[in-house]
C-alpha cells in the first residue's frame, strides 16, 4: 500500500495526530502514514539537507517562524485550495497560501497546585523569590521558548528589533530557573518528575497532562495571551502530493477539528464549521474574535534574528 | 611471514575495501567538513575564508563552551580513574570465577543502551530522586540537592556510562604486572601503600594513560549523556554543533565547530600518546 | 659484608590447603643456622607453597614458622626480614640497579648516607658497581640474578630464600652462578632455603636436602644420603635416574637382603629390607652402578643391546633383559665398548641404592 | 597473606571504591529493570505497585516496533558487513609490517575517539551532496565506520594470539592458503570476530550521535525514538521497552561468554 | 612404514640477511639420504632460519636448496612435500587428534579412504591409536610431540624438519623421546635435520652435526669428531665444557705442538698448530680430560680447590691454578677424593681436545 510521510512535533502532537488524524486518514485514502515528530527547526534542517533531492518526508508541520523559513529557502510547496474540500471552510485568516493553518497555540503559565498555593496570574509571578529553583522555561529551539522571551521583551518596553530589554530581564529570572528545556513535550516530563513547579506552556499541553493524572494547573497571563499559528505543508517535491493534500485536509475537516478539541487534547480549531467548546470556550476563546486579542508577533524580524538571540541565550543562561 | 615463498601474496590488499570503504565514507565527509567549514556565508555561496573560525574564536562564549567540554570530560575521567582503578584492581585480586562476575558487571554498561542508563540516572539523580530522597531522609540537607541539570550530575552520569572504557585497559595492564613484583616488594619491608605507590601504580601508567584515552574521547563527545542530564543550561560542544546544525541550519559555522572540536580532541589525545610512548620507553624499552 | 648471619628457622607441623588440595602436609624442618637447604620435587609438589608460607605471603592452615626458636607466624612479610629472589628475578623494572637495591633501606627509612653505603656494598658485592644506572631490561640474565641478590642482602635479611634461582639461565651460566651463590651464601654464612625441581642443582649446591612429594616431606638429609640412600622409592626415582629390577626376596641375613632377578640368578643387595623373603622387590640400581659388557662372568645378567647414545664423555646404553624390561646404563667411552647385540650387565658392588615393595605387575615400565 | 594496619587501610579503601564502583555500574540497570514493572502511571522509584502492564502495552506499541526493527535491521546490515570488511582489514594489517599498516590501523581506530556527532553531521552533508537521501542504506553506512572498530580491534586480537607456527604447520601440510584460512585461521579467530560483532551489534543498536542526522521519518532508530517518548510524551512503555532491551542484552551477553568468552576480547 | 625414505638434501651457498643481521652466511650442507643431522648452536646463530629456508618459510638471500639434486627454491612450501615437526608442536587446537593427522592427506585431496587409512596408519606409528579423539590439549606434552611427528609424517614427506624437538619436554620423557624418534627415524630411513641448541641431544642423536656461530658453519663432522676434534675455539667451548689453559708455543714435531704452561712446565700436547714457536696459545682440555689428586708426580700441576660440587656420582671440582685462572674437573667421587686445599692436576693422556691462538690477555675467563 501507499505510504505517507508526515512530520508532526513531540508530545501532545503526536499523540492526538496518532489517534486521531491518522485513523481518519486511513479511512479515507487507504494508504497509511507515518508520522514522525521533530520540531519545527529538526523539519526544516532535514528538507534542507536533502533539497534537491527526494525529501524525507512528505509533510511539514511547522509554526509560524519556522514556516516563513521554509517559505523563503523553498522547502514547501504552493497549496492547491483546489485539492483541499475543507480548506475553502477554514476561517479565512488560517487560509495560507503555502498550507492551512490547522490551530492556533496559545502560551500561559502552568504550575503545580500541590506546590503553588496562589495561582499565578502574569509572567511576573515567576520572578516570585520563592520560586527559586522551580521554574521552568524552554530553549529558544522551540517557538515556546521564543515566543515568551518576545512576550516579557514587549511587556519590559522593547520590539522585535530590540531585544535588549527582553534579556535583561530574563537574567534577572536566572536565581528562579530550574531548568531550560528543549522543548514543551521535554517540559511536561519535567512537571511529572516535579523537578519543576511552575513555568511556561503550552494551554493544550498543559490540559493533556492534567487530564494524565499529572498535578499541573494552566492559567493564562493577565498580560495577554501570546498565540501563533500552526500550519501544516506539502513539502516541496513531496513524493506522494496526492496523499500530502489529503492528509493536510483531513487535518483541517470539521470531523477531526472536533475531535480534536475534546479533551485531553483541546486543540483549537480553525475551521468556522468547528464551534468553540469544552475547555477550548471556558479558557482559551469563546468566539473567533477572542482570538484577534491576543498577542501576535512579527516572525519574519525574528527569523532574522533568531541565529543572534539563540547565542544571546546560551550565554545567558549558561550556568 | 615476510618474505614466504608463495606465488607473492599481497597480503595488504586484504584492506584495501575498508581503505576504500573508509575513504569514501569517513575521510571524505570529513574533508568535506573541512571544505564547508571555510565558507565564509550561511547560505554557503563559495566564498571562502577563515570568517567561520574567526567568528568562533572571537566569542568568548564558544571558548568557554569548548573549555567546559574540555574540563567535564577531564573531571568525569578523574572519577572513572579514581573508582575504576580499586576496580580494576580487585579484578586481578579475585578468583577467576570472581573476575568473571567483576567483568560482567564492568562490560554491563557498554552494552546496555545509553538511553536507557541515561533514563535511569534521571530517576537516580532528579529533586525527588533516590539519592535525593536518601539524603533528605538522612537529614544530610534540607533541600534536595540539584544533581539534574548540573554539572556534578553531568561528570557523575559521564564516569558510570564510560567507566568500562577505564577499567578494562586497566585490568589488561594490571595482569601483566609480575605479581612477584608485589611480593618482593613486601618482602623488602615494603608495606602495602608503599608497593602501591612505588611499584603498581608506577608499572600500570601505560593502561591508566590507554584507559584515560578512551575514556576522555568518549566523555567529551557524549552528546546523549549531556543533553539529557545537563538540560539547556549546560552547553557542550557536542550540543552546540547539533544546535548550529540543526536548529541553525548553519552548516558553514557548525562544520567550524566541529573542525575546532575535532582538533581539540585530538591535541590532547596526541598529547596523552606522547606520554604514554615516552613512558613505555622507560618501562620497556 | 656484614650479614645478619647464622639464624635458625623451623618448620613445625606446617599444612596448607588450597581447597581440597592439600600443599604442605605436616611439614617438620629444622634448619641449622648458616645451612643451605634446598627444597627438591617434582612440579605442584608444594615447595613454592612452603617458600610463601616462610616468606609471609602465604598463611599457613596450621602450623609454626619460628627465627631463632620465636614464631614469626603473626609478622606480616614487610617485618619477617626474609630476603627472597624469585625465580623471574622480579627486578622493579622502572628502578635502576641501584634504586632497585636502594629500594628495602628507603623502605624501612634508613638515612640517605646509609641507604647509599649500603647500596655501594652490595653492588661491590655482586660486582656490578659498573651497572648501577642501567634499567633491569638492559641486564643480561646473570646480572639481573646479581642484582636480586644484592637487592634482597641489602635488608640484611635473617633468612634467605631462593625460588628456582637458576632455572632461567643458561647451562654455561648455570654452573658459574650456582658457585658464586654457593659462595656468597658461605661467606656471609646467610642461612638459605632454595626451591628447585633441578636435582643436580640440590645436589650440587645443598648441605642438605628436602625431598617433597604431593605435600609430604619424602626425606630431609645431605645429598649424598639423598643419592646413595634414597628413603623410599619416590626419592629413588626422582633423583638421578632409577633402573628398576623386578625380583623376590630370596634371603635375609644381617649384611641384607639376597634377590632373585627374573633369570633365576640370585645376587646379595647389600641393603635392609622390611619385607619378607618370597615378596616381589624392586632393586634399584643407578646407571652408573652397572657396567655393560661384551663379556660374562660371575653375576653377570644376559642382556641386549637396544639403543646406545654417546653423549660427550660417555655412553648410554639402553639394554633390554630376559623378562623384557629395560634399563639403562651409563659408561665411559672406551675403544672396545660394544655398540649393539647380546651383552652382560654386571652390577657394581655396593651400588644397590633400595629395596622397594613391588605392588604392580608392571612398575618397571614408565609411561608418559 | 599476613595483616597489617598498612594492608588493613589499603584493603579496606581499595574495596570501598570498588564497591561503590561496582554499585554505581549495576545500579542505573537495575533501577531501570525494576522501573519497568511499575505498576502506576508514573514513572516513580520506588514503584508504589508492581505489574507487567507497561510490558503487555508493548505489544501494540506500532511505532515502537517498527523503530525496533530498523534499528535491528540496521545493526545486522552494518555488523555484517562490519565483519566482512573488519576482518579482511585486519588480516591485512596483521600480516603486514610498517608504517602503512600501522596507519591504516590508526586510521580504522579512529572513530572510537573522534566525536561522532560531528562524523555524523560531515556525513549528512556528503550524503546530501551525493544525493543520497536518508534511509537504512545510509544510517547502515554511517553505523559501519562508528562500529568497525570494535570488530578489528578483538580481531586484531585474537589474530595475534594466533600462533605463526599454526599457519606455517598448514603449509607445510600442503595446504593452500584458502585452505589454511578456511580450516585453521578463520575456526581460531572466530571467538574473536564473534565478541567484536557483539560488540559492533550493541554499538549500532545503541547509536544516537550518527542516526540522529542519518535517519528519517521512515527509517527512525530505536534508541532516538526511546528518548523522545522518554522526555517528551511521559510513556512508560520506554521503562518496559527498556527492560526488554536489557533483559535480552544480558541473555546474549551470557550466550557470548558461553559460546566465545567474549569478556577475554574486551580488555 | 611406506615413508618416501632416503633423499638427499643439499644446501648451496645459502645466504640470508634481515636487513643489517646476516643469519645465515654461504652455508654449504651435503645431507645424505637418511641422515639425521642436526643443526648445532648457540641462540640467534640462524638454525631456525636455515630450517624455514629448507622448508620455504622463508626465501634465501642466494643459494640453492636441493632435493636429490633438484632446486626447489622456486616451490611454496606446499609443494615441498618436507615435513616439520614444530617446537611447540603447532598442533591445531580445534581439530581433534586424527584430525590433525588427515589434515594434510585432506589439503591434498586424497580419498577419504585413502586419509582413512594413513591416519590409522600413522597412530600406530606412533601408538596412539587410542587417543585419536582427543584435542591437543588433553593430551601429555610427549603425546602431543607424537601427534605432530604423525602429522607430518602422513603426507609421506622427502624431509623431516624438526625444530627444536624436545625443549619443550621434562628432563625424563625427553631421553625417552630422543630414543623413539632416533628409533623411528632409523626404521624409516627419513633424511632428517633437527634444531637444537642443546649439545648433549646433537651429540646423542645425530649421524652428523653442524654446527654454526653467527650464521656461519663452523664445522660438519659426527659428534665424536665435534667432540674431540673440535675444528675451532667456539665448537670446543660451545660443545661440551672446556677449561682453557693459557701457555706459549714451545716446540713443533711431527706427533704434535709441546706448550709451556704458566708455571713453566713443558707438555706434548698430541695436536697440530699453525702457530709459530714462542705464540700465545690456549690449551684447551675437558673437565674429564684431567684429573685432580691430593699427590703431585710427573707432569702434575700445582693447583688450589676453590670448590667443590659433588653431583650424583661425579664430584665437580674449580680449582685455581698458579696464574689465577681456574678450570673446572669433573671425576667419578672416590672415598679418598680431596675436598679443599693444595692439590695437583694431572692432564690424561691424548686428551687435549685443541690448540687455539689466544688473541687477549683474559680469554681464560668468561664473562657473563
Ligand atoms: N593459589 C592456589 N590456589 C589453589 N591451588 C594452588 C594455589 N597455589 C598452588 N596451588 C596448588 O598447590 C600445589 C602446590 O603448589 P606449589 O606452587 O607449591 O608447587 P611447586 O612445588 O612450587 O611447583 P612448581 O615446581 O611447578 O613451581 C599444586 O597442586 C598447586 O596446583
Ligand atoms: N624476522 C626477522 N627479522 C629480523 N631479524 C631476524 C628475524 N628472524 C630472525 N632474525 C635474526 O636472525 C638471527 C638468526 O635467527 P634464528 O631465529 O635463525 O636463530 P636460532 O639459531 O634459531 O636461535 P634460537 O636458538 O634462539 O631459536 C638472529 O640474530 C635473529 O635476531
Ligand atoms: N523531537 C525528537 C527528539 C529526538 C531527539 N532530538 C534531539 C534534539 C535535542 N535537542
Ligand atoms: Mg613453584
Ligand atoms: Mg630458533
Amino acid at each position: 500500500a501507499d505510504e505517507l510521510v508526515a512530520a508532526t512535533f513531540g508530545g501532545t502532537w503526536a499523540n492526538v495526530q496518532k489517534q486521531i488524524l491518522a485513523p481518519y486518514f486511513v479511512k479515507r485514502t487507504g494508504a497509511s502514514v507515518v508520522q514522525s515528530p521533530m520540531l519545527a527547526t529538526e523539519q526544516i534542517a532535514k528538507l534542507t539537507a536533502a533539497k534537491g533531492n527526494q525529501p524525507p518526508f512528505d509533510v511539514a508541520m511547522l509554526d509560524e517562524g519556522p514556516a516563513l523559513e521554509a517559505i523563503d529557502a523553498g522547502l514547501i510547496a504552493k497549496y492547491d485550495p483546489a485539492k483541499s474540500p475543507n480548506f475553502a471552510a477554514l476561517n479565512p485568516k488560517f487560509q495560507g497560501a503555502y498550507g492551512p493553518a490547522i490551530t492556533m497555540q496559545a502560551i500561559g503559565i502552568a504550575y503545580n497546585p500541590k506546590t503553588v498555593k496562589t495561582p499565578p496570574t502574569s509572567w511576573d509571578d515567576l520572578w516570585k523569590p520563592e520560586y527559586k529553583g522551580r521554574v521552568g522555561i524552554t530553549s529558544l529551539a522551540s517557538t515556546l521558548g521564543l515566543a515568551f522571551l518576545l512576550d516579557i521583551n514587549r511587556l519590559a518596553g522593547g520590539t522585535e528589533a530590540n531585544m535588549e530589554p527582553g534579556f535583561k530581564k530574563l537574567k534577572t529570572l536566572l536565581p528562579n530557573l530550574a531548568a531550560v528545556s528543549a522543548n514543551f513535550g521535554a517540559h511536561g516530563a519535567l512537571f511529572q518528575q516535579g523537578e519543576i513547579d511552575i513555568g511556561v506552556q503550552n494551554f493544550n499541553f498543559a490540559e493533556e497532562l492534567k487530564a494524565k493524572g499529572v498535578p499541573i494547573e494552566f492559567v493564562r497571563v493577565d498580560t495577554g495571551t501570546p498565540a501563533w499559528k500552526t500550519t501544516m505543508h506539502i513539502v516541496a517535491g513531496a513524493l506522494k502530493p496526492e496523499l500530502a493534500y489529503a492528509y493536510v485536509d483531513s487535518q483541517i475537516s470539521p470531523d477531526v477539528q472536533s475531535e480534536m478539541q475534546k479533551s485531553p487534547w483541546n486543540v483549537i480549531p480553525t475551521s468556522s464549521k468547528v464551534p468553540y467548546a469544552g475547555l477550548v470556550a471556558e479558557k482559551i476563546a469563546k468566539t473567533p474574535a477572542d482570538l484577534d486579542k491576543m498577542v501576535f508577533f512579527d516572525w519574519a524580524k525574528v527569523n532574522q534574528n533568531r541565529a543572534a538571540w539563540t547565542q544571546q541565550f546560551n550565554r545567558d543562561i549558561r550556568v | 611471514m615476510a618474505g614466504a615463498l608463495d606465488p607473492k601474496p599481497r597480503d595488504w590488499a586484504l584492506a584495501l575495501p575498508l581503505t576504500a570503504f573508509f575513504a569514501l565514507f569517513f575521510i571524505a565527509p570529513l574533508g568535506l567538513l573541512v571544505a564547508i567549514s571555510f565558507e565564509t556565508e550561511r547560505q554557503m555561496t563559495g566564498t571562502l575564508g577563515v570568517g567561520q573560525y574567526t567568528a568562533f574564536l572571537s566569542d568568548g562564549l564558544n571558548l568557554a563552551v569548548l573549555r567546559d567540554t574540555l574540563l567535564v570530560g577531564a573531571k568525569a575521567t578523574l572519577l572513572c580513574l579514581l573508582f575504576g582503578y580499586p576496580l580494576a584492581w580487585l579484578c586481578t585480586k579475585v578468583s577467576a570465577r570472581w573476575q568473571a562476575v567483576l567483568i560482567f558487571l564492568v562490560v554491563l554498561p557498554i552494552v546496555t543502551s545509553v538511553v536507557v542508563r541515561t533514563f535511569a540516572w534521571i530517576v537516580i539523580l532528579g529533586r525527588h530522586g533516590i539519592v535525593n530522597e536518601a539524603i533528605l531522609a538522612l537529614g544530610l540537607s534540607a533541600q534536595p540537592l540539584k544533581l539534574l541539570f548540573s554539572e556534578t550530575g553531568v561528570v557523575i552520569v559521564l564516569a558510570q556510562v564510560q567507566m568500562p572504557l577505564m577499567v578494562l585497559p586497566l585490568i589488561t595492564t594490571l595482569q601483566r604486572i609480575d605479581p612477584n613484583l608485589e611480593s618482593a616488594s613486601q618482602a623488602l619491608g615494603a608495606g602495602a601503600w608503599r608497593t602501591f605507590f612505588k611499584v603498581t601504580l608506577p608499572l600500570s601508567l601505560p593502561g591508566i594513560i590507554a584507559g584515560t584515552i578512551l575514556t576522555y574521547t568518549a566523555c567529551v563527545t557524549a552528546f546523549v549523556t549531556q543533553s539529557l542530564i545537563g538540560g539547556s543550561r549546560l552547553l557542550f560542544m557536542p550540543m552546540m554543533i547539533f544546535q548550529q546544525a540543526m536548529d541553525l541550519q548553519n552548516w558553514p559555522f557548525a562544520a567550524a565547530v566541529s573542525v575546532i572540536f575535532m582538533v581539540s580532541v585530538l591535541l590532547i589525545v596526541a598529547m596523552l600518546v606522547a606520554l604514554s610512548r615516552s613512558r613505555a620507553a622507560r618501562l620497556y624499552g | 659484608m656484614s650479614q645478619s648471619a647464622g639464624h635458625a628457622l623451623t618448620l613445625r607441623g606446617i599444612s596448607h590447603a588450597f581447597g581440597q588440595v592439600v600443599a604442605a602436609n605436616a611439614i617438620d624442618l629444622d634448619i641449622r643456622p648458616g645451612e643451605l637447604v634446598s627444597l627438591l620435587g617434582p612440579s605442584g609438589c608444594g615447595k613454592t607453597t612452603l617458600l610463601k608460607i616462610i616468606a609471609g605471603f602465604l598463611r599457613q592452615t596450621s602450623g609454626d614458622v619460628l627465627v631463632d626458636g620465636a614464631s614469626i607466624s603473626h609478622l606480616p612479610t614487610n617485618r619477617r626480614r626474609i630476603g627472597i629472589v624469585f625465580q623471574n628475578y622480579a627486578l622493579f623494572p622502572h628502578m635502576s640497579v641501584a634504586q632497585n637495591i636502594a629500594y628495602g633501606p628507603i623502605a624501612a627509612g634508613r638515612p640517605k648516607a646509609e641507604t647509599d653505603a649500603v647500596v655501594s656494598e652490595m653492588l661491590d658485592v655482586v660486582q656490578m658497581a659498573a651497572f648501577r644506572d642501567r634499567l633491569p631490561r638492559e641486564l643480561s640474565g646473570g646480572q639481573q640474578q646479581r642484582v636480586a641478590l644484592a637487592r634482597c642482602l641489602a635488608i640484611r635479611p635473617r633468612i634467605l630464600l631462593l625460588d628456582e634461582p637458576f632455572s632461567a639461565l643458561d647451562k654455561n651460566l648455570r654452573l658459574d652462578m650456582q658457585i658464586e651463590i654457593k659462595r656468597l651464601q658461605r661467606q656471609s654464612g646467610i642461612t638459605t632455603v632454595m626451591v628447585t625441581h633441578d636435582q643436580e642443582e640440590a645436589l650440587g649446591m645443598s648441605d642438605r636436602i628436602a625431598v617433597l612429594s604431593r605435600g609430604n616431606l619424602e626425606q630431609f638429609a645431605p645429598p649424598s644420603d639423598i643419592y646413595d640412600r634414597p628413603a623410599s622409592l619416590f626419592v629413588n626415582t626422582f633423583v638421578g635416574t632409577a633402573n628398576l629390577l623386578r625380583a623376590t626376596v630370596a634371603g635375609i641375613s644381617a649384611s641384607g637382603a639376597a634377590v632373585r632377578l627374573a633369570d633365576g640368578m640370585v645376587i646379595e643387595t647389600g641393603r635392609e629390607t622390611t619385607l619378607s623373603v618370597g615378596a616381589a622387590v624392586l632393586v634399584a640400581v643407578r646407571p652408573e652402578g652397572m657396567r655393560v659388557s661384551a663379556t660374562g662372568g660371575a653375576g653377570a645378567i644376559g642382556a641386549e643391546i637396544t639403543a646406545v647414545m654417546p653423549i660427550g664423555p660417555a655412553l648410554i646404553y639402553e639394554v633390554t633383559l630376559i623378562d623384557g624390561s629395560s634399563v639403562k646404563v651409563v659408561q665411559e667411552r672406551e675403544a672396545d665398548a660394544p655398540l649393539a647385540g647380546p651383552v652382560f650387565l654386571h652390577l657394581k658392588p655396593n651400588r644397590i641404592t633400595g629395596l622397594f615393595p613391588d605392588h604392580s605387575g608392571d612398575t618397571h615400565k614408565k609411561g608418559n | 597473606m599476613l595483616r597489617d594496619w598498612q594492608t588493613l587501610s589499603f584493603n579496606a579503601l581499595f574495596g570501598l571504591l570498588s564497591l561503590i564502583s561496582v554499585i554505581v555500574l549495576a545500579g542505573p540497570t537495575l533501577v531501570i529493570l525494576i522501573l519497568s514493572f511499575t505498576g502506576e502511571e508514573a514513572l516513580h522509584f520506588p514503584p508504589a505497585s508492581y505489574s507487567l502492564r507497561w510490558y503487555a502495552a508493548l505489544i501494540d506499541a506500532n511505532e515502537l516496533q517498527a523503530a525496533l526493527w530498523v534499528s535491528l535491521k540496521v545493526a545486522v546490515i552494518s555488523v555484517s558487513a562490519c565483519v566482512v570488511l573488519g576482518v579482511a582489514a585486519a588480516l591485512g594489517i596483521a600480516r603486514s609490517e610498517g608504517a602503512l599498516a600501522r596507519g591504516l590501523e590508526t586510521l580504522f581506530l579512529s572513530p572510537l575517539i573522534l566525536p561522532a556527532l560531528a562524523f555524523g553531521f560531515a556525513a549528512l552533508m556528503l550524503f546530501s551532496i551525493l544525493g543520497m537521501r536518508p534511509s537504512t542504506l545510509t544510517l547502515a553506512i554511517g553505523h559501519i565506520v562508528v562500529c568497525v572498530p570494535f570488530v578489528l580491534r578483538t580481531t586484531l586480537a585474537s589474530l595475534a594470539q594466533l600462533d605463526p607456527a599454526l599457519l606455517d604447520a598448514s603449509r607445510s601440510l600442503g595446504a593452500s592458503r584458502l585452505h589454511t584460512f578456511r580450516t585453521v585461521t578463520l575456526p581460531l579467530i572466530s571467538p574473536g570476530v564473534a565478541s567484536g560483532a557483539f560488540i559492533a551489534f550493541m554499538a549500532s543498536f545503541d547509536n544516537v550521535p550518527v542516526s540522529l542526522f542519518l535517519q528519517d521519518a521512515r527509517t527512525q532508530v530505536l534508541p532516538i525514538y526511546l528518548w523522545d517518548i522518554i522526555q517528551n510524551q511521559l510513556d512508560s512503555r520506554a521503562a518496559s521497552a527498556c527492560g526488554v532491551i536489557i533483559i535480552a542484552t544480558v541473555l546474549m551477553m551470557v550466550l557470548m561468554e558461553r559460546v566465545a568468552g567474549f569478556s577475554r576480547f574486551m580488555k
